[in-house]
């Protein structure tokens, strides 16, 4: 289980790579489900320019961990990857990578989901949006 | 001493991202709420944590203990 | 909608990279969902030593299309991508890659997890396994 | 001319990937495999197809068609 908080850009693609390379159960996993989040360029009607993402460091990483730690506990599920951006992103910026190793994709898939959702409802984390006019707090998460 | 921590809007309203008070007794959440607050009421929605993990209004703090004010995560 | 079916071995992250990079949208997804499958050293069991993807051109193509045009039509999807192994595969091989770019996470895991889904059950494929001692046909996939 | 393959362990059991049968009159998927196979029956949970799309037994088959018999698919 691997969690981690990234204050630079990252590409989601080389980070899964790099940790699939690493995995020493070498044939042991059949199914990797993932989960990619990307800031857009418009959000609830406004053209979004930039953004800030606040964090509570400390309590991040502990509800990152403790959220890999549940779903292992719910799946049977091989090993997993959060890794969650920081900071001043602009559009096209990766925001969130979530991702499952399991040998089938039922738990992949679930356990992916579980990742994603427990995120973005407990992780310390605030968007600060950079509008064409002003900045606002993003006040609440798209529904799952 | 209780070191108070403040985040995302709730930092911006209070003007400040942090606060120490004493920690002669022991008291609520939602008393060092009041202290920091001075008297102001809970705000709708705001959540707590007590030493990185969430706490409801009514948790003990005690000497050493880091509290931490915060509105609705928008993470992911 | 993209898809392709390969002859030879590829790297999942990087095909998704490839097509996101090509993805003129920019800053219009927020959302991607990919799913990858990758042969086990063992199934049902048995040590596998390779398995052998046998197709049916043109019936393949022709269904992995129609897969992707269905999810397009069920979920507000911004693009989608297949890419499956054919030919002589070895463990830790990728074997399938679905991926789906949107804007919301909820029609992402939905469109993808449909994609492998109706693939399993409906693209013309056949695994066939060499183990230690001989060889079988693969019956039937792992039920979703 | 009809042409019909067979795939996977049907193509194994049958010995051969296709058959080009005479297309002088419009028969059913069912006619077409009891020919090539000789009567034999249809084997349980064979699947067929007709010009790339999946076909039950009793879909007529034309001059120029392709036929495909193969058993439940596992691809993914």
């Amino acid at each position: 289980m691997t969690i981690l908080v990234c204050n630079t850009p990252f590409d989601p693609w080389q980070e899964l790579a790099r940790h699939q390379q690493a995995l020493e159960q070498c044939g042991r996993y059949g199914a990797t489900a993932c989960f990619v989040g990307t800031l857009r360029d418009f959000n609830e009607g406004e053209t979004v320019a930039a953004m800030t993402l606040e964090h509570y460091p400390g309590m991040t990483e502990k509800y990152l961990s403790a959220i890999c730690a549940e779903a292992a506990q719910r799946w049977p599920i091989i090993d997993a990857l959060i890794v969650h951006r920081a900071g001043e992103v602009t559009p096209n910026d990766t925001l969130v990578l979530t991702a499952v190793w399991a040998a089938h994709r039922a738990e992949a898939f679930a356990a992916c989901r579980y990742l994603i959702e427990e995120l973005k409802t407990r992780a310390p984390f605030w968007k600060h949006e950079t509008l064409k006019a002003g900045a606002r707090w993003v006040e609440h998460n798209t529904p799952g | 001493m209780i070191s108070v921590k403040y985040f995302a809007s709730l930092r911006e309203r209070m003007g400040r991202a942090e606060d120490r008070i004493d920690a002669m007794h022991a008291r609520s959440v939602a008393e060092v709420w009041a202290e920091v607050a001075r008297g102001a009421p809970w705000p709708a929605n705001m959540l707590a944590a007590v030493n990185h993990a969430y706490a409801n209004a009514q948790q003990q703090v005690y000497d050493g203990d880091e509290v931490a004010f915060f509105p609705p995560v928008t993470g992911g």
